[in-house]
């Protein structure tokens, strides 16, 4: 069984659609490619799945379970996690206090408990600094744990990203441009990581423009354009569909495998 | 877990001495302008709970209103002792705007603004139009506190004694607050405020969020209307109107809205600078019209940003 | 039958006036993100130009009326490039500065002017004008084209000129507007010019049928926002519908129930609206 | 532990400053004697005080002109302590403390109203005498406030009766007021007087006090049919244009009101309509009233030749007058000497004629100053005086105490 499917899922912006009955399933443990021309509604589908967006028509299936409607919230509960493009962070909070506050859900403090703070909760809470650590020094940059992360370099920054998707404790994390703005070296390393996650037993569904970076990490990849699934399959097959190559005509022609 | 330093020790031991004979130094009006101070602390300090999630509310004066209203309604008209109408009244204000808030925290930026607005008039009006049991535009008289019968120093109805019993109160008040405002609750505030789409995908339910905030806040805001009814004796619905609404947002906007001293900051600073305008009375809103546009154009952040600005001149 | 006509005829003035003071405050609030708290003064300061020009200078009506749009549209473009692009598009900052020139102004003219009673404004037109047994004085039917010349012609203004059809864009698609090459600072500007200069023209042409008194703005501009907020920032089509709605609302619970209820009604109706629909009814989406 | 003591540490700091910033009383001096005027000087309800600082201004520089003020054989120069108490009830208290505890004065000058209910408590434990212009406002358990200059609202009862003798043929009124402390009380007792001179009262219910488009209140008034429109206690900017929509909905007929703003009110309505208007204040130039008063009419109008007059020119300086008169009697400027030596006087002087206590019967108490008050009506553009009406003729006939306190418990004020 599929950890996510798409069931003809269609958005409407008036009478536009940003995302055409679109079908779609996500292996778990693979790292699964969502690519297209600009504007093709790929960050749509992300808002979709994470319930920022209700859809217009079509399901949206997590492990069996009709998510279609849920808020934010309780999709992120149920085990979906993702990051923002252009990387958002709490700005005005360290590296470890955003990772902390993204450790939310498994806490396992209520609401007065974080008031009043017996020996209990502070052990908790050491705990939750604890797996933060962890995290931050598993995205590498642990070094960077007392910085404002509006201080953070752009690759720390979407390091810390990802940290904080992580720490929702997710089966599956949604990447939106992941290595966008990076340059190679710290696409490389950030793809590596992704790698490594995957390596963990979390399913990584991506959005990316850097072809080069698509095509070298991920198991399989779906291509759309005008919210409409063109291709999908492993990565050759897939690049060298001729329909993808119109789509990206004038755009990014030099799609060419490692 | 006790490892106070002497420095600390110090100020600690000092401060409530300081506290408890500064009445005693100066005329019964100054401790009553004191009094009404420490009331406008609570004010905005409970408003700065609220704008921590982000939102600035403008039904904030009314709450404070529902206190007021509920202690006279509880202790004026039903004789509850004041140690339980306190508790109750606040409790009322903060359930008044736990059922607020729910429509309010669907909005957000400038719709919250004019919602909140909404909500707060629609609670004014209804304090003048339901003249049973709101007594309309006349209002509701509120007796002094009496704690203890007879005894001569607990007399509420002189200005040293309920200084202090106000005292107390803002004290436990700040403190509640001050403990929240740093808990892990306080960040998850601060954190839905500046980025709530990231909030909500690493699971916070922002909407239940919020409505604690505004709960809380009109709950503590509650207990500065509690304390005001008290000390003026009587109550009338112009007195929450939006003037009031407006000279809150100056203090805070004064102060700056970001650190938990910020509003506190403003409330203080303006409430001397009235005092010292007051031969002037005439172009005092003119004076704060002006402050509140040169603090705007040239500290945007309110007084509290000043020290990091003049640390770091840009 | 009398009743029910002189209560249409009734609605139909109050609507006309809240359209003169909502429209222009939409257009400030849809293109500059800017509740002008502000607005009320405007039309305070235009009602105190008509009481000077007219009333103590003698001064022909409607030049005094023409001279009310043109200083408190001044007015308006100076506060705009002294006070409002400090606000630099924050709402809250604008709103607070917005509340620091309404200290200002009214300060302002209670020291030239004075306080006391109302001004007295004499009615230009005080002959009644009797529509077979429903009546109303000419004074107050004025308002009624006069409304209507003034939404023509600036929706003309809007429609027909490059700056206008800027504007419009600027408050319907900020982005898209930018984009194509609509100056942000001059379209701010423009509105605020055309704002203020409606907020004086309704305040000189209410000023002989309401009391100038200092304050008089502070009642008004509340309405004046529930109706912007309805009818949508920075849409003039919406805001003349809204103000048609809310100016019979008002007018027919005032008639058979009080007026203290007609404006709880009117709260909680924009409180449902918003509830019901966050986003949608301003015009624009927030971040 | 360091989260509970930072807000301890700064609300220390913040009342030592304050303490010490805070600038202190300046000791009395002997020879000078404070009354405190504590009324709104600015904000919207400014029209209800800063008018009243006039007529004060003349005063003092009269009597002070004069050498000051003699209480036995000490003479005292008379000095006025303003407090702007915004129309807030709240300030207005902080205000009353201010003036008595700190500026010592020993009497008062307020308003009235709300701020009444809020300041009285404490006043009455002062001993501080208070002179308010509201009538209504006297109650049993405020003992030291008294009210007078402004018969508000009992000399409504008067104008009522004079309608009903001058105009025989008026048999239904129409009452509009606004929903507060002040224009309820009007509403009350017009429906008494109305009651009392046999005409019926059609309508009768109290406006918000936001109103500012008058149209569907009107409309609802008139569908009545009423012979009488009375304004009751509608503020001056309510009139005006209340009447100017009763003109243009077609209405003619008798009009009263309280008091009139009558130069805005000629603005939107013609003069003519007007004429016959019954109210209940005079411009002081008017030759039936002493030559106090019309000398005093003439110095104001020299130093504000563009004002408009009120009675709220006149009616605080009339407390001080009465205050200056029991301090002569009292040979004492102590506020509870000067309250006996008034409530012992037979008769006090007013501006409109020898005046006597009286309220038991409503209020509870006899601190209403009642001179027998001047009627009056709008001739050739201009009020006035065609009578002088007595209270307590009007409470001697037959029935009419038991009409006035029917309404006054229908109207919840007793």
């Amino acid at each position: 069984m599929a950890l996510l499917e798409l069931k003809g899922l269609s958005k409407l912006f008036g009478l536009n659609a940003a995302v055409n009955t679109l079908d779609m399933r996500v292996e778990e443990g693979q790292i699964h490619g969502l690519i297209g021309p600009n504007g093709s509604g790929k960050t749509t589908v992300f808002n979709l799945i994470s319930g920022f967006l209700r859809p217009s028509k079509g399901k949206i299936v997590w492990q069996g379970r009709d998510i279609t409607l849920l808020p934010t919230y309780k999709v992120a509960k149920l085990g979906l996690g993702r990051t923002f493009q252009l990387t958002a962070l709490f700005k005005e909070m360290t590296a470890l206090q955003n990772v902390v506050l993204s450790c939310h859900l498994h806490t396992g403090v209520n609401l007065w408990q974080q008031f009043w703070r017996n020996k209990k909760t502070q052990r908790k809470e050491k705990a939750v600094e604890q797996r933060a650590m962890a995290l931050l020094e598993q995205m590498g940059i642990a070094d960077k744990a007392h910085e404002r992360a509006a201080d953070l370099p752009h690759g720390h920054a979407a390091a810390l990203g990802i940290a904080n998707a992580l720490a929702t404790e997710p089966k599956m994390i949604l990447l939106d441009e992941p290595v966008g703005g990076m340059n190679p070296t710290e696409t490389t390393d950030t793809m590596e990581r992704i790698k490594a996650v995957r390596d963990q037993g979390i399913t990584i569904l991506l959005v990316e423009h850097d072809m080069n970076a698509v095509m070298s990490t991920c198991d399989e990849i779906t291509c759309i354009n005008f919210g409409c699934k063109i291709a999908e399959g492993a990565p050759q097959n897939v690049c060298s569909h001729p329909e993808v190559i119109k789509a990206y005509l004038g755009e990014e022609i030099n799609i060419c495998l490692p | 877990m006790l490892k106070i330093n002497y420095k600390q020790a110090f100020l600690l031991g000092t401060s409530p001495v300081l506290l408890i004979s500064a009445p005693f130094a100066v005329s019964a009006y100054k401790v009553d302008l004191l009094t009404n101070l420490l009331i406008n602390i609570i004010l905005v300090s409970s408003f700065q709970l609220i704008t921590t999630t982000g939102g600035w509310s403008l039904a904030h004066v009314p709450m404070m209103g529902c206190g007021a209203y509920a202690t006279a309604l509880l202790s004026g008209k039903l004789g509850v002792p004041f140690w339980v109408s306190l508790p109750t009244a606040a409790l009322a204000a903060g359930l008044t705007g736990l059922a607020i808030s729910y429509p309010l925290a669907r909005t957000k930026g400038f719709a919250f603004f004019v919602a909140s607005f909404a909500a707060g008039e629609a609670i004014r009006l209804c304090w003048i139009r339901f003249k049973i049991p709101f007594g309309g535009h006349k209002g509701l008289t509120v007796p002094p506190p009496v704690l203890f019968n007879n005894v001569a120093w607990m007399d509420f109805e002189s200005a040293v004694p309920y200084y202090v019993l106000t005292l107390t109160v803002t004290l436990i008040c700040l403190i509640l607050m001050y403990r929240l405002n740093s808990s892990r609750i306080g960040d998850t505030w601060k954190a839905l405020a500046s980025q709530e789409n990231l909030a909500k995908s690493v699971g916070i339910n922002i909407t239940k969020y919020k409505m604690l905030a505004f709960s809380l806040g009109s709950f503590f805001s509650g207990v500065a209307g509690v304390l005001l009814a008290h000390r003026l004796w009587a109550i009338e619905p112009r007195q929450f109107g939006f003037t009031t609404t407006l000279y809150l947002l100056v203090w805070i906007v004064f102060g700056g809205s970001h650190t938990f001293a910020g509003p506190i900051v403003g409330v203080v600073a303006l409430t001397f600078l009235a005092e010292l305008l007051r031969p002037l009375y005439e172009w005092v809103p003119m004076i704060f019209g002006a402050i509140i546009i040169l603090i705007l154009t040239f500290l945007p952040n309110g007084l509290e940003s000043l020290p990091g600005k003049l640390r770091s001149p840009r | 039958m009398e009743f029910i006509g002189q209560t249409i005829l009734n609605g139909l003035m109050t609507s006309s006036f809240y359209a003169l003071i909502a429209v222009g405050l939409s257009l400030v609030v849809g293109v500059m993100h800017i509740v002008n708290f502000a607005h009320g003064e405007f039309y305070m300061v235009g009602a105190y130009t008509v009481w000077v020009l007219y009333a103590k200078m003698h001064w022909p009506f409607f030049l005094a009326v023409a001279m009310a749009i043109v200083i408190v549209g001044l007015l308006g473009l100076v506060s705009e490039r002294l006070v409002f692009r400090q606000a630099k598009g924050n709402i809250l900052s604008g709103f607070i500065m917005s509340v620091g020139l309404v200290f200002i102004l009214q300060v302002a003219v209670v020291k030239i002017w004075g306080l006391g009673k109302m001004k007295p404004v004499p009615a230009a037109y005080p002959q009644v004008l009797d529509l077979g047994g429903i009546s109303t004085s000419w004074q107050r039917f004025i308002v009624v084209p006069a409304t209507i010349l003034l939404l023509v012609a600036l929706w003309n203004f809007l429609e027909r000129f490059k700056v206008g059809r800027g504007l419009r864009a600027a408050a319907m698609e900020p982005e898209a507007a930018a984009l194509q090459g609509v100056s942000v600072k001059k379209s701010a500007a423009l509105a605020m010019l055309l704002g203020s200069a409606m907020a004086g023209a309704a305040g000189a042409l209410m000023a002989p049928i309401m009391s100038v008194h200092p304050y008089m703005g502070h009642s008004v501009v509340w309405t004046a926002f529930v109706v912007v907020i309805v009818g949508g920032a920075g849409n003039i089509r919406g805001t003349i519908w809204a103000s048609l709605f809310f100016g019979f609302l008002t007018t027919i619970i005032t008639t058979l129930l009080d007026s203290t209820i007609a404006s709880l009604v009117t709260v909680l109706v924009m409180l449902i609206l918003l509830a019901i629909r966050p986003q949608g009814m301003t015009g624009y989406a927030e971040d | 532990m360091k989260g509970t003591c930072k807000p301890v540490w700064a609300l220390a700091l913040i009342v030592c400053v304050a303490t010490f910033f805070a600038p202190g009383g300046v000791a009395a001096q002997s020879e000078v004697v404070k009354i405190g005027y504590n009324a709104p000087l600015s904000g919207p309800a400014a029209a209800w005080g800063l008018p009243g600082l006039e007529g004060v201004g003349i005063w003092l520089e009269e009597v002070n002109g004069a050498g000051g003020i003699k209480a036995g054989d000490k003479t005292y120069q008379v000095e006025i302590v303003k407090f702007d108490n915004e129309g807030d009830a709240g300030k207005a208290l902080l205000g009353a403390r201010k003036l008595i505890l700190e500026d010592k004065v020993v009497a008062m000058l307020m308003l009235g109203g709300a701020e009444s209910a809020v300041v009285q408590p404490f006043v009455t434990k002062e001993k501080i005498i208070t002179f308010v212009l509201i009538a209504s406002d006297i109650a049993k358990d405020r003992p030291y406030l008294m009210d007078v200059t402004d018969n508000f609202p009992v000399y409504h009862l008067l104008h009522t009766e004079y309608i009903g003798e001058a105009y025989p043929k008026a048999k239904k009124a129409a009452i509009l007021s606004q929903d507060g402390e002040i224009g309820v009380a009007a509403i009350a007792w017009s429906e008494a007087g109305f009651d009392a001179a046999g005409i019926e009262v059609v309508y009768s219910k109290p406006f918000g006090m936001d109103t500012t488009d008058f149209a569907p209140i009107v409309t609802a008034a008139l569908a009545t049919k009423p012979d009488i429109l009375s304004m009751g206690a509608s503020y001056p900017e309510f009139q005006a244009l209340i009447l100017e929509q009763a003109y243009t909905q077609g209405w003619k007929g008798i009009i009263t009101s309280a008091c009139w703003d009558f130069k805005a009110i000629t603005a939107k309505v013609p003069v003519e309509w007007m004429q016959g208007a019954v109210s209940g204040f005079p411009d002081f130039d008017d030759p039936k009233l002493s030559k106090t008063q019309n000398e005093f009419y003439a110095k104001w109008q020299a130093k504000y030749p563009d004002h408009g007059f009120s009675e709220i020119v006149w009616e605080y300086m009339g407390g001080l007058e009465v205050w200056k008169f029991g301090v002569e009697k009292a040979a004492s400027i102590e506020s509870e000497k000067v309250f006996e030596a008034l409530k012992a006087s037979e008769s006090v002087p007013h501006a409109f004629g020898p005046g006597v206590w009286w309220g038991k019967e409503v209020f509870g108490v006899d601190n209403l100053l009642v001179p027998n008050w001047p009627i009056t009506e709008i001739r050739s553009g201009k009020p006035a005086i065609v009578a002088q009406k007595s209270l307590a003729d009007w409470l001697a006939k037959p029935g009419n105490k038991d009409i006035l306190f029917k309404c006054l418990a229908k109207w919840k004020l007793k």
